[in-house]
C-alpha cells in the first residue's frame, strides 16, 4: 500500500480542486458546478483534437509530458499515509521544489514558444511570482526542517512537532506561499482568462486537447502535493509511522480532514480577499518573506 | 683597454670624413662590431679579476665589465637600427648628408665617452667622461639633425639642467678628495680603488655632505625625480636610436657613478643613510613618473617617464641593498636595458609610419603591422613589470629584498605605483596598439616599402631583443646570474 | 708662519670678494655689467688660486691660475660679449623678482649655506669659510639662472656656479693633478662654446633668446 | 608508465600545438586543436593520478640565485587539473569547426594552447615566484584573447579585465610578501609547514588580501565589473575556458592560501565568505537578468556561481573553525561539485552562445528567435546548459546546489549565533538566485530560441559544424552524467576535502548521496528513472485514452488582428520588466520615451522607448576613484609646465632640503 500512496494524490487531485471551487461557489452565494466537475473537464478534454501553433517546437509538444511526470515524481516522495514512504530515498523537500521549479521552467518556456505576447507574459510573471515566493517558501521549510534536524519530508512529518510561535509563523508564509503557487487570489486568478490579470493561464493558452488536460491535471496534484507538504511539515499529527492497513486506514482519514480544511481555508481566502495588483505583490510576498524569516530568528532565539 | 677607447673616436673620424651615406652606415656597423668583438675578451677578463693599466688611471672590475658589456650591446644594436632609421630620415628629407655624417661620428663619440665613464678609475675623469656624454649626446638631439624647435629646446634645456646638476657631483667629489687628505695625510686620493680601501675611515659628516652632492648631481643625470625634468623632453625629441641609448645605457652610466660613490659612502656612514635617501629619491621618481605616465598624450614622453620610473626601482633597489637587493637592482639596469630600447626602436617605426607621436593618432598598429605590433606589445608589458617578461623578475627581486629588511611602507608604495604605470602604460599603448587598423594608414604599398633590406636588419635586431626579453624573463642564464654575484663581490656588500 | 696666517686672511678676505661680486649679480640689471661682474669674479678667483700656489709653491697650481686666468678672465668674457653684440635684442636682464627680493633669497641660501655646513666636516686645513663660500656661489650662480629670464643670463649664472665649484675645488683640493684640472676646464670650456651655439640656434629658431619661449615641451 | 609522463605527453601535445600554429600556411591549421585535446586527455589522466597519490614535487628550474621556478601537485591541484582538462578538452574539439572563419588563426592557436598550458601553470605551481609569473602569464594571454577582435570594445574591456586582474595581482604580492616575511619560505609546503609562525593578524591580513586578490580573478562583486565586459569580448571558445576555467583558478588560489596553507581560521573568515557569496550570488544574477546581450549574460552568471561555490566553502571554513570536520568537508564538497559542474555548464552555455553568434552574427537576443527549428542541436545543448545552471534535476547543477543547501542548513550546528542566523539566510539566498536564475534562463533561451525569428538576423540560419556540436555533446553529456550519478563526481572530489578537512563527509554514495547528519538522501537517478516512467506512462495514457488523435496545426492565437508578426512577441525587456520594477532600489533604472508627433498630440509618428538600469558599481565606486585619479594626475601636470626656470629651481630647492634634513 506503501508503494501506492502517491495514487492518492494523482486520483484525488481533481476532486480536491472541485470541492474547493464548491467551497467557494457556496461561500460566494452560487450553487456552482459539482464538485466532481474537474473530471468531467479532464475527460472532456482528453477527448478533444489538438490545434497547436505552427510557431511551436519540440519544447511545447514535450513540456506537457516534462510537467505531468514531474509533479507525479514529486508526489512519489511525499509521505501521504505514512512516513514509511520507500520512495523518499529519491530525494527531500528541496528537491521537491527544484523538481517543482523544473516543470514551471518548462511551462515557462512553452509559454515564449508560440510566439504571442500573451504566453511571454503568463511566463514572464510567473517567473516573477516564483522569484518572491522561493526564497520565502525556502526559509519557511528550514524552520520545519532545523527542528526536526532533517530535510528528509518523512521524517520532518514523523518527527511529530509541537506548534511553538515560530513555526506558526513560517506555516503563515507557508500558506502564502501556497496561495501564489497554485495561482490563487489575490495573487492570480485561476477563473479568468482577461489577459490583465492571468498568470498562469497565460502561459496555458496555446494548449488545447490532451496536452492541456496534462497540464491542468498536474496543476491539481501540484496543490494537493502543497497541501500535503504543509500538513506533513506543519501539523503532521496522525500520519502513521507504520504500514499496518488499519494505522493507514486511519491515517487516511485524517489526512482527507486535514486535506479539506487546507482546501476549505484556500476557499475562504479566495472568497474574502479581492485580487491585487501585480505589482502590489511584492508588498505581500514580501512580508511573508519577513514572516518566514522571523519564524527562523525565533526558533534560533528560543532553542539557545 | 686603450683599443677599445680608440675604435670608436677612430670610427668618428672615419664616418666624418666620408662622404656617402650607405658608406658612413655601414662603416658605423662595421665599427661597432669591431668594438664588440675587441671587447669581448676584455670583459670577460675584467669579471674574473680586475684590470688596471695607464698608470692606474684606467680601471675595470666586474661591475665596469657588466655595464660595458651593456653599453657595447646596446651600441651594436642602436648601430644597426640607426641605418635604418636614418635612410627614412634622409627619404623624407629631414636631414641631408652632412648631417649624416654629423650623426654617425657624434653617435660613436657618444659611445665613447660613455666607455669612458666606466673604464676610469678616477672619480674625475669618471666625472669629465660623463659631463662629455651631455654634451656629445645634446648635441645629437639638437643640433644639425633634425630641423625642428623643438629638438633644439629639449637639447638646450638637457645641457643647462645636467650641467647645472653635475656641477654639483664634482663638488662631492671635491669633497671626497677632501676627506681622503685627512686619511692619507697629505694629498687626497680621487682613484676608487684606494678610496674604496680607506672607504672604512673617512669622516661621515663630510661623506654624507660629499653624497648629497654628488647624489644630486647623478641624480640629474640618471633621471631621478624631482631632478628629471630634462628627461622626457631629450627622450622624446631624439631620433629614436639616441633616445634608446639615451634610456638604455646614458641613466645606467650615471647610475653607475651612484653605485661606485655608494660603496665608497657607505661604510663611513652606514648604510642607512644612503640607502634611506636612495630609497626616498626612487619613490619619489616612481610616484611622479607614475602620474605623468597615466595622463600621457605622447608615446615617446611616455616611453620617457616609463625610464624615470625605472632608474627609481633602480634605485630603490640598490637602497634597500643587501644582496637580494643589489642583484635586483643591477639586473633590473640590464632588463631596462633591453626592453626600454626595444620600444624606442619600436616607437621610432610607428612614429615613422604615422608621422605623429600623439597616441591619439594612432590606432590599429596590431592589425596593420602585426610583428611591429607584436613586439611593441611585448615591451609595453615587459615594461609594465608583467611576468613572464624579464622586469618582472627583477622588479620581484628588489620586493624580496625590500620585504627582507621590512620596509612595508616602500614595498607598498612600489606596488601602488607599479599598478599605476601598469594602468598607464596600457591605456596608452592599448590605444595605439588595438583597435581597427586606420584605413587611411593601412594602405598596402607604404608598409610594402617599409621591408627593404636594412628595415629587416632592424627587425631582426628588435626580435632578438624581444626574445632576450621573455627568456630573460623565464631564467636568468648562469653567466649573468655570475657576473651580477661577482659586481656585488665587487662593491662589497655581504 | 706668519705669512701663512697672514695669507690666510686674504685668502678669506678674496673668497668674500668672490661671493660679493656674485651677490652683485642680483643687482645688476643689463647684461654687460653682469658679463663684467663675471669676469671680476674670475679674476678674482686666478688672483687667489694664485697666492695659494705662491703658499704652497705647488708650480701646476700656477699654471692653473694662468689657464683660469685666460679662459674665464677673458676667453669666455670676449665670447660673452660677442654673443650679446650678435643678439641685437635689449640688453635688460629682464628678472622674474624685484632686486630687493632676488637680494633677500640670496642672503637667505647664504645662511642656509653657513647653517647646514657644519662643524664635522671639516676634517683637516684651513679652508672652512672658502668651501662655506664656494658652496653660497654655487647656489647665488644657480639662483640667478632660475630668476631671469635671458639665455644669456642663464649661462652666466652657470659660469658663477663653476666659479664657485673651482674656488671649491682649490680650497679643498690642491694637490689635485693638473691634466685633471685641465680635463674639467676644457670640458667647461666646451660646455659654454656649445651652449653659446645653441642660443643662437634658439635666437634663430624661435626669434627671441627669451627662454619664457621655450615652453612648448611640456607635461 | 610514470605519473609524470602524462604531465610531459599533455605539455608536449599543448607546446607543439602552439608552435605548429606559428608555422606559416593557414588552411591546416584548425586542425592543432586536435594536439590540444590530446594533451588535455594526458593532463586529466595526470590530475585524476594526483588525485589518489601522494603530494609530490615534479620538478624545479633555477631562475636566478634568487629564485627558482618549482612545481608541485597534490589532490587540490589534482582536482582543479581534472576540471580544466575537461573543458580544456571540450573546447578544443569544439574550436576546430569555430576557428575556421577566424581571421588570425595562427595566433588564435598559439594563444590557446599557450592560454591552457598557463592555467595548468598555476594549479601545478609550487612557489610564490612560479605561483605569479604562471597567474600573471595566465592573465597576459588571456587579456590579448579579449582583445583578440580588434575593435575599440574589446580594447576597452581588456584595458578594464587587465588592469583589475592587475591591482589583484599587487593584492596576492603583498599576501605573499607576507607569509613570505614570516616563515622565510618561498615554496608552498614550506610556508604552510611554518604557518604557525604567522601572527593572527596578519593571517587575517593575508585572508582579506586573498578575498581581493583572488576574488578579483574569480569575480566577486564589487571586483566582477571586469568580467561582463571582458568575457563577451572573447571569441567564445575563449570565454567558454574563461568563464568555466580561469575564474576557478581565483577559487584554487584561494583555497590554496586560505585553507591549505594558513590552515583553519577564525569564525568571522567563513562569514565573510557566505556574505560575500551571497551578494554575489544575488547580485550577479540579477544584473544577468537584465542584459539583453546574450554573452554578458553568461558572464554575469559567472559572478552568481562564483557566490554559489563561496557559499559552499564559507560554510566548509566555519565548520572547520568550530572542529566540525565531517560537515566542513561536506560543505567543501558542495563548493568543489559546484566548481566542477560551473565549469561543465557554463563553458557549454558559452559554447552555444558562441555557435548562435557565429550562426546569427549578433549577440543581442531581441535579434534572435526561432532558432531551436534552424540548430535544433545547439538548442537542445543550450537548453540542457540552461537546465543545468538553474539547478533544476537531474542535471548536474542541482546536486551541487542540494549539497550546498544542506550544509548551510547544517550551519544550524554551528556553535555560534552569529553562523546559525546567517547560514540558513545564505541558503534563503541560494533560493532567491536560484529563482532569478530559472528566469533569467526562461529569457535567455525562451526569446532567443522560441518563438519566431525577430529579425533578419534569427532568418535563414545553419547548424553549426559536426566538431562544434560534438564539442558541445560532451559538455552536454557531461552536464547529465554528474547530475546522475553523483558518486562518480565525489570520489574525485573527496580526496581533496579529505586533504584539507580530514574527514570524508559524506556517508554513503553510488546511485544515492545522503548526509549522516540530517538523514536526508538523494538520488537523481531515481528522480530521473522516475520521471521517464512516469512520462512514458503518460504518453502510452494519452495514447490509449480518448478517441482522436488528430493535431492540427494552426496559427498562434492573435486576438483576431489579420496577422502576428515577430515584433509583437513578448521581448527580452519586456520579459524582465516586472523584475526590473519591483527591484527598482537595486537596479536604479533609467527610461527614456521620445515620442515625436505628426500633429501634435493627435497623431504620433514614432514612439522611441530606451530603458537601462544604473551599473551601480561602476558608477557610484570605480568611475569616481578613476576620475579623481586622474584629476589629480591632471593637477600634477603642472610640475613639468616646460619652464627650464622651474626646473632649476626643482635642483635648487631639492640641494637645500637635503643640505637641510640630510646632514
Amino acid at each position: 500500500m506503501e508503494y501506492f500512496q502517491f495514487l492518492i494524490i494523482l486520483m484525488l487531485s481533481p476532486l480536491i480542486q472541485g470541492i474547493i471551487r464548491k467551497l467557494k461557489a457556496n461561500m460566494q452565494g452560487r450553487i456552482g458546478p459539482g464538485i466532481f466537475q474537474p473530471y468531467y473537464d479532464l475527460i472532456r478534454l482528453l477527448k478533444k483534437d489538438m490545434v497547436i501553433s505552427g510557431v511551436t517546437s519540440w519544447i511545447f509538444k514535450a513540456t506537457p509530458y516534462i510537467v505531468f511526470a514531474s509533479t507525479a515524481a514529486a508526489s512519489m516522495i511525499v509521505p501521504v499515509i505514512t512516513t514509511k514512504s520507500p520512495f523518499d530515498v529519491m530525494g527531500d523537500v528541496i528537491a521537491l521544489i527544484y523538481i517543482f521549479a523544473l516543470g514551471r521552467f518548462f511551462m515557462a518556456l512553452s509559454g515564449l514558444d508560440a510566439g504571442t505576447a500573451f504566453g511571454g507574459e503568463g511566463s514572464s510573471r510567473e517567473m516573477t511570482v516564483a522569484i518572491l515566493v522561493e526564497p520565502m517558501m525556502m526559509l519557511s521549510i528550514f524552520t520545519a526542517a532545523i527542528s526536526a534536524g532533517s530535510t528528509n519530508i518523512a521524517r520532518i512529518a514523523g518527527s511529530g512537532l509541537l506548534f511553538s510561535p515560530s513555526h506558526i509563523l513560517a506555516l503563515s508564509a507557508f500558506m502564502i506561499a501556497i496561495i501564489a503557487e497554485t495561482g490563487r487570489i489575490p495573487v492570480d486568478n485561476p477563473d479568468t482568462h482577461l489577459e490583465l490579470t492571468m498568470i498562469h493561464e497565460g502561459m496555458l493558452l496555446e494548449y488545447s486537447g490532451k496536452y492541456l488536460a496534462l497540464m491542468e491535471w498536474a496543476h491539481y496534484m501540484k496543490q494537493m502535493l502543497l497541501f500535503t507538504i504543509a500538513v506533513d511539515i506543519f501539523f503532521p499529527a496522525g500520519i502513521s509511522n507504520g504500514t499496518e492497513s488499519l494505522a493507514l486506514a486511519s491515517s487516511f482519514g485524517i489526512y482527507i480532514v486535514k486535506i479539506l480544511f487546507m482546501a476549505g481555508l484556500m476557499a475562504l481566502v479566495e472568497s474574502t480577499r479581492a485580487k491585487i495588483r501585480f505589482f502590489q505583490l511584492p508588498s505581500i510576498l514580501g512580508g511573508a518573506f519577513v514572516l518566514a524569516l522571523l519564524s527562523l530568528l525565533t526558533y534560533i532565539m528560543m532553542s539557545k | 683597454m686603450i683599443a677599445i677607447l680608440l675604435i670608436p673616436v677612430i670610427t668618428a673620424i672615419i664616418c666624418y670624413a666620408l662622404k656617402n651615406h650607405k658608406l658612413i652606415s655601414y662603416m658605423s656597423l662595421i665599427g661597432v662590431i669591431i668594438l664588440a668583438v675587441f671587447s669581448i675578451p676584455i670583459i670577460t677578463s675584467s669579471v674574473s679579476s680586475p684590470i688596471i693599466s695607464l698608470n692606474s688611471i684606467l680601471y675595470m672590475d666586474a661591475l665596469s665589465g657588466y655595464i660595458m658589456a651593456l653599453v657595447i650591446l646596446l651600441s651594436l644594436a642602436s648601430g644597426g637600427y640607426s641605418i635604418g632609421y636614418i635612410e627614412h630620415e634622409l627619404k623624407i628629407g629631414l636631414i641631408d648628408i652632412t648631417g649624416v655624417r654629423r650623426y654617425y661620428a657624434l653617435f660613436h663619440l657618444f659611445i665613447f665617452t660613455m666607455l669612458l665613464v666606466v673604464v676610469t678609475n678616477n672619480l674625475t675623469v669618471m666625472w669629465i667622461a660623463i659631463e662629455a656624454t651631455t654634451i656629445v649626446s645634446a648635441l645629437l638631439i639638437g643640433l644639425g639633425f633634425t630641423k625642428r624647435p623643438m629638438a633644439i629646446e629639449a637639447a638646450w634645456k638637457y645641457i643647462i639642467l645636467c650641467t647645472v646638476g653635475i656641477t654639483f657631483a664634482l663638488l662631492g667629489i671635491f669633497i671626497t678628495y677632501y676627506a681622503s687628505t685627512a686619511v692619507l695625510g697629505t694629498g687626497g686620493v680621487l682613484n676608487w680603488t684606494t678610496l674604496k680601501a680607506i672607504a672604512g675611515r673617512l669622516n661621515p659628516a663630510t661623506m654624507k655632505l660629499a653624497f648629497i652632492f654628488v647624489l644630486l648631481g647623478y641624480g640629474t643625470k640618471a633621471g631621478l625625480a624631482p631632478v628629471h625634468n630634462w628627461l622626457p623632453d631629450a627622450h622624446s625629441e631624439a631620433p629614436s636610436p639616441i633616445s634608446a641609448l639615451l634610456s638604455g645605457i646614458l641613466l645606467n652610466t650615471a647610475f653607475y657613478g651612484i653605485i661606485r660613490f655608494v660603496s665608497i659612502v657607505e661604510p663611513s656612514t652606514g648604510s642607512n643613510f644612503t640607502g634611506n635617501l636612495l630609497i626616498l629619491f626612487g619613490l619619489v621618481s616612481m610616484g611622479i613618473s607614475s602620474i605623468f605616465i597615466l595622463v600621457q598624450e605622447n608615446y615617446k614622453r611616455l616611453l620617457a617617464y616609463s625610464s624615470i620610473e625605472h632608474m627609481g626601482i633602480i634605485s630603490l633597489g640598490i637602497g634597500i641593498g643587501g644582496v637580494v637587493g643589489i642583484y635586483g637592482a643591477l639586473l633590473h639596469i640590464l632588463n631596462h636595458a633591453i626592453s626600454k630600447p626595444l620600444m624606442f626602436f619600436s616607437s621610432g617605426r610607428i612614429q615613422a609610419h604615422y608621422g605623429s607621436t600623439k597616441i591619439e593618432n594612432i590606432t590599429g598598429v596590431l592589425s596593420s603591422m602585426p610583428l611591429l605590433g607584436t613586439l611593441t606589445f611585448i615591451g609595453v608589458l615587459s615594461l609594465a613589470g608583467t611576468p613572464p617578461f624579464n622586469i618582472f623578475l627583477s622588479e620581484f627581486t628588489i620586493l624580496k629584498a625590500g620585504v627582507d629588511k621590512g620596509l612595508w611602507v616602500a614595498v607598498g608604495l612600489f606596488l601602488l605605483f607599479a599598478v599605476i604605470v601598469f594602468y598607464g602604460m596600457l591605456s596608452g599603448f592599448g590605444k595605439m596598439l588595438f583597435g581597427a587598423g586606420n584605413a587611411e594608414y593601412d594602405n598596402q604599398k607604404i608598409i610594402k616599402a617599409h621591408y627593404t633590406g636594412s628595415d629587416i636588419f632592424s627587425y631582426t635586431i628588435m626580435v632578438v631583443m624581444a626574445v632576450c626579453i621573455i627568456s630573460l624573463g623565464l631564467t636568468v642564464p648562469d653567466f649573468i646570474d655570475g657576473t651580477i654575484r661577482e659586481c656585488i663581490n665587487v662593491l662589497g656588500v655581504r | 708662519m706668519k705669512n701663512w696666517i697672514q695669507a690666510f686672511s686674504v685668502i678669506d678676505f678674496i673668497s668674500v670678494g668672490i661671493l660679493l661680486a656674485a651677490v652683485a649679480m642680483n643687482a645688476l640689471r643689463r647684461i654687460e655689467s653682469c658679463v663684467r661682474a663675471y669676469t671680476l669674479n674670475s679674476w678674482l678667483l686666478s688672483l687667489l688660486i694664485g697666492i695659494v700656489a705662491f703658499m704652497i709653491g705647488e708650480t701646476h697650481l700656477y699654471i692653473a691660475a694662468a689657464v683660469t686666468l685666460l679662459s674665464k678672465g677673458i676667453a669666455i668674457p670676449v665670447f660673452l660679449r660677442r654673443i650679446v653684440r650678435q643678439m641685437k635684442i635689449t640688453h635688460d636682464v629682464e628678472p622674474y623678482i624685484s632686486n630687493a627680493l632676488s637680494l633677500t633669497i640670496s642672503g637667505i641660501l647664504v645662511a642656509v649655506v653657513y647653517a647646514s655646513l657644519k662643524e664635522g666636516i671639516f676634517v683637516a686645513g684651513f679652508s672652512k669659510n672658502v668651501l662655506q663660500i664656494s658652496v653660497a656661489v654655487i647656489l647665488i650662480g644657480l639662483f640667478i639662472m632660475i630668476t631671469r629670464r635671458k639665455a644669456v643670463i642663464q649661462v652666466i649664472g652657470l659660469l658663477f656656479m663653476e666659479n664657485g665649484l673651482f674656488l671649491a675645488g682649490f680650497s679643498l683640493t690642491f694637490g689635485m693633478p693638473t691634466i685633471i684640472e685641465l680635463g674639467i676646464l676644457f670640458d667647461m670650456l666646451m660646455g659654454v662654446i656649445i651652449l653659446g651655439m645653441f642660443i643662437i640656434q634658439i635666437r634663430r629658431a624661435f626669434a627671441s633668446a627669451d627662454l619664457d619661449k621655450l615652453t612648448v615641451l611640456k607635461g | 608508465m610514470e605519473i609524470e609522463s602524462y604531465l610531459h605527453i599533455g605539455f608536449l601535445f599543448f607546446f607543439s600545438g602552439a608552435m605548429f600554429s606559428l608555422l606559416p600556411g593557414q588552411k591546416t591549421k584548425t586542425y592543432i586543436y586536435i594536439l590540444s585535446s590530446i594533451g588535455a586527455a594526458g593532463f586529466a589522466v595526470f590530475g585524476l593520478y594526483l588525485l589518489f597519490t601522494e603530494p609530490r614535487n615534479m620538478f624545479s628550474l633555477p631562475i636566478s640565485s634568487v629564485f627558482d621556478f618549482s612545481f608541485c601537485g597534490d589532490g587540490i591541484s589534482g582536482f582543479f587539473i581534472l576540471v580544466i582538462s575537461i573543458l580544456a578538452f571540450a573546447v578544443s574539439v569544439y574550436s576546430i569547426g569555430y576557428t575556421r572563419d577566424l581571421d588570425n588563426k595562427g595566433l588564435m592557436g598559439f594563444l590557446f594552447n599557450i592560454f591552457i598550458l598557463s592555467m595548468y601553470a598555476v594549479v601545478l605551481s609550487g612557489n610564490i615566484i612560479t605561483f605569479l609569473i604562471s597567474w600573471e602569464t595566465m592573465s597576459i594571454i588571456s587579456y590579448f584573447l579579449v582583445t583578440f577582435d580588434r575593435d575599440e570594445k574589446s580594447a576597452k574591456a581588456g584595458l578594464v579585465y587587465a588592469v583589475m586582474t592587475h591591482i589583484g595581482t599587487a593584492f596576492l604580492i603583498v599576501l605573499f610578501m607576507i607569509l613570505y616575511r614570516y616563515t622565510g619560505d618561498m615554496g608552498f609546503s614550506g610556508i604552510k609547514g611554518l604557518s604557525s609562525q604567522i601572527p593572527e593578524d596578519m593571517k587575517s591580513l593575508v585572508f582579506i588580501f586573498s578575498i581581493i586578490g583572488f576574488g578579483t580573478k574569480a569575480g566577486i562583486i564589487p571586483f566582477h565589473t571586469w568580467l561582463p565586459r571582458a568575457h563577451p569580448a572573447a571569441p567564445s571558445n575563449i570565454s567558454s575556458l574563461m568563464s568555466g576555467v580561469m575564474i576557478k583558478t581565483g577559487i584554487y588560489g584561494f583555497i590554496r592560501i586560505s585553507m591549505d596553507i594558513m590552515g583553519p581560521g577564525p569564525e568571522w573568515w567563513g562569514i565573510a565568505i557566505i556574505v560575500i557569496g551571497a551578494v554575489s550570488s544575488i547580485l550577479g544574477v540579477m544584473y544577468a537578468l537584465m542584459e539583453h546581450d546574450l554573452k554578458r549574460l553568461l558572464a554575469y552568471h559567472s559572478v552568481e556561481n562564483i557566490g554559489i561555490i563561496l557559499l559552499g566553502i564559507g560554510a566548509s571554513m566555519v565548520f572547520r573553525s568550530s572542529g566540525m570536520l565531517a560537515l566542513s568537508s561536506l560543505a567543501l564538497i558542495a563548493g568543489l561539485y559546484h566548481t566542477l559542474n560551473h565549469a561543465v555548464f557554463k563553458g557549454l552555455l558559452f559554447l552555444g552562445a558562441g555557435s548562435v553568434m557565429h550562426a546569427t552574427h549578433t549577440k543581442n537576443m531581441e535579434d534572435m528567435g526561432g532558432l531551436i527549428k534552424s540548430m535544433p542541436y545547439t538548442g537542445l545543448f543550450f537548453l540542457v546548459g540552461s537546465v543545468s545552471i538553474c539547478a533544476l534535476p537531474p542535471f548536474n547543477g542541482f546536486v551541487s546546489e542540494w549539497l550546498t543547501y544542506q550544509s548551510l542548513l547544517l550551519g544550524f550546528k554551528s556553535t555560534s549565533i552569529t553562523s546559525k542566523i546567517i547560514s540558513p539566510l545564505g541558503g534563503a539566498a541560494l533560493a532567491l538566485t536560484g529563482a532569478l536564475a530559472a528566469a533569467c534562463f526562461v529569457k535567455a533561451f525562451g526569446i532567443s530560441f522560441l518563438g519566431m525569428p525577430r529579425s533578419c538576423h534569427a532568418e535563414n540560419v545553419k547548424e553549426s559544424s559536426l566538431s562544434m556540436i560534438i564539442g558541445m555533446g560532451i559538455l552536454a553529456l557531461l552536464c547529465l552524467l554528474f547530475g546522475v550519478f553523483p558518486g562518480i563526481v565525489l570520489t574525485i572530489i573527496q580526496p581533496v576535502s579529505f586533504m584539507l578537512t580530514g574527514s570524508h563527509g559524506m556517508a554513503y554514495k553510488g546511485i544515492f548521496i545522503g548526509i549522516s547528519e540530517t538523514l536526508s538522501t538523494l538520488s537523481p537517478a531515481a528522480i530521473l528513472i522516475t520521471m521517464i516512467v512516469m512520462s512514458i506512462s503518460t504518453l502510452i495514457f494519452i495514447l490509449t485514452v480518448g478517441r482522436k488523435k488528430r493535431i492540427i496545426y494552426g496559427d498562434s492565437w492573435d486576438c483576431g488582428i489579420p496577422w502576428l508578426t515577430p515584433r509583437m512577441q513578448y521581448s527580452a525587456a519586456a520579459f524582465t520588466k516586472p523584475v526590473r520594477m519591483i527591484f527598482k532600489r537595486i537596479y536604479l533604472p533609467t527610461r527614456e520615451l521620445k515620442v515625436s508627433y505628426l500633429v501634435k498630440p493627435f497623431f504620433v509618428k514614432s514612439i522611441e522607448y530606451s530603458g537601462e538600469i544604473t551599473p551601480f558599481f561602476e558608477k557610484y565606486i570605480y568611475d569616481p576613484v578613476t576620475g579623481f585619479i586622474h584629476k589629480l594626475a591632471g593637477k600634477v601636470k603642472i610640475l613639468q609646465s616646460g619652464s627650464l626656470h622651474l626646473y632649476l629651481a626643482y635642483i635648487l630647492i631639492t640641494l637645500i632640503l637635503l643640505l637641510i634634513f640630510g646632514t
